[in-house]
């Protein structure tokens, strides 16, 4: 089953099993909730905006593997930049997963490169009916945004 | 036991592949599949007597007419009513929960009444009470469950009292298969005056249900759950009920007389059938209904038994698995909700899918259960009369790889 | 002039005998024929991949969604409307009447509040305004018709005022065929903030339909009534409305979250679709929609100018009998409803009959119109694409008949 | 079409052109109403009951050849006749048409002989979907006799 193990992969895993940052911020913040009706997935997101960049961020909630892991392996990708860059990563993510059009932003000689642990989540692609699951943390993170308005 | 097997040939969808397996579709509780025999019935409709029924003076109105009460005959000596007339063609069990609760709410109770439910309802046995309450300020009260799964009885006399003019459940729960204690509820009602309400979605295509026997005021199923169309389902109600209970929609054929200003209603069970009704869905189900009759629907009942006690004996071998519902196959439906591990339900679905196997992952429409369970999905296989002990093999033999891939030990 | 006469072929049904004579079917406004191409995609539906929607994380689960889904864009497009989210499936004309009519009835309405609609009006488009009527004490107002059999509009000045919160008008009448004057009824209702209804069951079958165009709030039409099957019906709304519109039905698919004491709902157009979908009977409509595209709405049309033409042509030979209707065929719809001397409607439908020709006869639920007509019953002729001047000049030789079994002269 | 010749006898265009005791009775009587939903036949019938037997009646409504034929040919043969005489003739009618199960009461040899101008009736039983409109009238009687009581 390859499919399935480009599905799983170990550090897909170990995000689902360790997600980074649970919890909720105190002091002030934005809070934004994702929420996918049709399998029930919740996610529960805290950033901190300031001067122009999230400071810091947590997340509640629960679902599947890909949600959750992809909700962790956000929390890397965008605690201490600045909210272009990462307007960048999401974009480049909804690139690599298919989600908007346009070519895959994926260096394939250097893994990692471009959107680090999140390019195992490439494996998602072949099973479209999750990519919204990939997908939830990167919806309720731009609602966050939008109540933060930046 | 009468053995089944040679039914599967009546299904084509079986034969079919999924991600290179032959299809093992345990999401009967969801939807069954069909038989040719339906699919012919409706096939045949349209190709030799479509037309709109009670209505024309033309043959194939007569005829369509004929064929669509037929099926309302059909059902009905299926489920044992008093008549024909107590039979009302709906889209779908929960088309019918909301006429019901409707019908009631707008029409007949009033602010401090109650509605008594129990925990392990359907979405669709609690939204459309939600709904009249709303509006007329009844209050609802739910039962719960105990730690065997069933639902919990003792506290009953407690919530008992002449304020309850309904008391609306499940048959058999489609999360943890647990059978509505139908019987004890009937007599609780009689002694408050209050009428009883039966889900049936899940019970009527899986167990014997004669209306007379059961004793309840309603009971409602899809068509869709037993082997027929989408599209249709039914209200059985006792000729009294339905008598009292007023219409809910209004359209072409509920009416005998239509003013500018106020109309007169058809005759029962017309009363409740605004509009064109679902005719070939009908007799679509009335197909279907005679193929379940020709199995006989006792050895349906023993032909689930048996596959889900072969299925739970074969869980109780996944490590780290746990089913939630009656341990007892002979007390309980063929649902079969279960967690396995740290896996998450969409994930073990994801896995199975990729083996062949269908099964469903999530809250089943039945959120008040799933937090009284405390768990935010589960994982269902659900069986009806084409499944076979080699699918749940199946099942078991995928679920082990499930846990390689979470990187569990097989 | 396409000549549409190959098309009877994908029509079994039409190569069917009544009485010994081959069938003229001429009682499309109630219901219409199903080409093949219709009940193959059904039929391949329930074959290959009959799973519930929405729900599975199996491939047959995800199959079905897509066709489902896929059904909804196609309706879409062939309405032009906005988005797919904009297109609601309903059991059919009369269930999406209802939803408005309760979603605006129960939640939106004031006592004191009008709906105003016209004297030619459906009774599935006028008792689901009376039931609300009486809940919520709004008043119903009429339009007539003039002698033209058109909705009369010179008295709407003198009706219409800011307590008009809807206007409901159907786009063509199953009865005389006039075509609802929706456009000026649209700018009406702009005027005094109304919202307009149109009921499209007769409409959206025979004429192109462009929502954008007509302006309208709210159409609703039958997939039965325009090759698809039966029990699948569609309301579009504009996105704003929908939001807004309050759901009607509550169960499963429709929430996005069930507590015990409240809900909260799914977006549009889920919402509106609580409980299993008639999921085979969208994609049948799909393929309907896909098979008129393929004629073309206007080809469609202009077949029906020319055989309605033909027909009050040829019916004017006709001794001492009478046709309801507007007599420029470019301006009405295919519905041609008749007297002939003193035959009663139902003896003509009978006699017809006896030579294979299927006509309706009676009130068309549509007593209010019958009575501003001041006839108890009419027989009616309706044509759709399959039909052709031979079925007409088949007709009339009946009719003929029909006046030598009176003992009038023929 | 021998059929329709046998369903439309010259006897019922005759009663459904002319027929009898159209209108309403003045003084005490009781009032019964009868529909067919289905094809919006009517048929309004006042009785006058005195003595056990039907001394006057009269009739209202619309609808087919045959319900206001069948409605016409009732006047003839139930005024001025006992209500057991009436129960007769109404249990004779139904088993002719086939709506009471039994044998057909006719004598063959004589038309006429046992329900006068009624048999003319005979030839709805080819027409089932007509049966309802011939039986309307008598449905109505049914009732009007409950109302009175009798
Ligand atoms: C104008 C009109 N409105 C509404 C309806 C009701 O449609 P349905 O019976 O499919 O709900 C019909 C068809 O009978 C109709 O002709
Ligand atoms: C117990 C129960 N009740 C109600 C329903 C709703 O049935 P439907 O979706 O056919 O209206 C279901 C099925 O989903 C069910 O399992």
């Amino acid at each position: 089953m390859a499919d399935l193990k480009e599905l799983y992969r170990q550090v897909i895993l170990d995000h689902y099993r360790n997600p980074r940052r649970r919890g909720k911020l105190s002091g002030p913040h934005v809070h934004a909730e994702g929420l996918n009706p049709s399998c029930g997935d919740e996610f529960f997101l805290d950033i901190r905006v300031e001067d122009g960049a999230i400071t810091d961020a947590a997340i509640e909630g629960q679902g599947c593997s890909i949600s959750q892991a992809s909700g962790s392996m956000m929390m890397d990708a965008i605690v201490g930049k600045t909210i272009d860059e990462v307007r960048g990563v999401s974009g480049q993510f909804k690139l690599m997963m298919g989600i908007d059009e346009g070519e895959d932003p994926l260096d394939h000689e250097r893994p990692g490169a471009v959107l680090g642990d999140l390019e195992a989540l490439q494996g998602v692609r072949k099973f479209p009916v999750r990519i919204k699951c990939a997908d939830l943390p990167w919806t309720t993170l731009a609602e966050a945004l939008e109540r933060a308005e930046v | 036991m009468t053995d089944l097997t040679h039914l599967r040939d009546d299904f084509p969808i079986l034969s079919r592949e999924v991600n290179g397996h032959p299809l093992v579709y345990l999401d009967s509780a969801a939807t069954t599949q069909k038989p040719v025999q339906v699919l012919d019935a409706v096939d045949h409709y349209y190709r030799t007597m479509n037309a709109n029924v009670h209505r024309g003076a033309h043959a194939l109105s007569v005829e369509a007419t004929d064929a669509y009460e037929g099926a309302r005959a059909r059902v009905a000596s299926f489920i044992n009513a008093g008549s024909p007339n107590e039979v009302v063609f709906t889209r779908g069990t929960t088309s019918a929960l909301n006429i019901i609760a409707y019908g009631y709410g707008l029409n007949v109770l009033k602010p401090g009444d109650k509605v008594l439910l129990t925990i392990m309802e359907h979405h669709s046995n609690i939204v459309p009470w939600q709904l009249i309450a709303r509006h007329t300020g009844v209050e609802l009260v739910y039962l719960d469950l105990t730690e065997d799964y069933e639902v919990d009885l003792s506290q009953l006399d407690r919530i008992l009292d002449d304020a309850v003019k309904i008391i609306t459940v499940s048959g058999m729960s489609n999360v943890t298969g647990t059978l509505g204690p139908v019987t004890q509820l009937v007599a609780a009602a009689k002694s408050v005056g209050a009428i009883v309400v039966v889900d049936g979605a899940q019970l009527v295509p899986h167990y014997p249900t004669d209306v007379e026997a059961l004793g309840a005021d309603f009971l409602v199923f899809s068509g869709h759950k037993m082997l027929g169309p989408t599209g249709i389902g039914v209200m059985w109600g006792k000729a009294e009920r339905l008598e009292e209970l007023e219409p809910t929609e209004g359209g072409g054929e509920m009416i005998s007389d239509v003013q500018l200003y106020e109309s007169r209603w058809a005759a029962v069970p017309q009363k409740f059938e605004a509009g064109t009704p679902p005719i070939a869905q009908a007799i679509g189900l009335g197909a279907a209904v005679d193929y379940l009759e020709k199995i006989g629907m006792t050895a349906v009942r023993e032909h689930e038994v048996d596959i889900t006690g072969y299925a739970l004996e074969r869980l109780a071998d996944v490590p780290e698995l746990t089913v939630y519902g009656p341990s007892d196959p002979s007390r309980r439906g063929g649902a079969v909700s279960f967690e396995l591990a740290d896996i998450h339900a969409h994930d073990v679905a994801t896995i199975l899918d990729q083996y062949g196997i269908a099964v469903r992952a999530g809250h089943h429409c039945a959120k008040p259960l799933m937090r009284h369970l405390e768990v935010a999905a589960t994982a269902r296989a659900s069986f009806y009369v084409y499944n076979t002990h080699d699918d749940v093999d199946r099942l078991v033999d995928a679920l082990m790889e499930a846990r390689k891939v979470f990187g569990l030990d097989g």
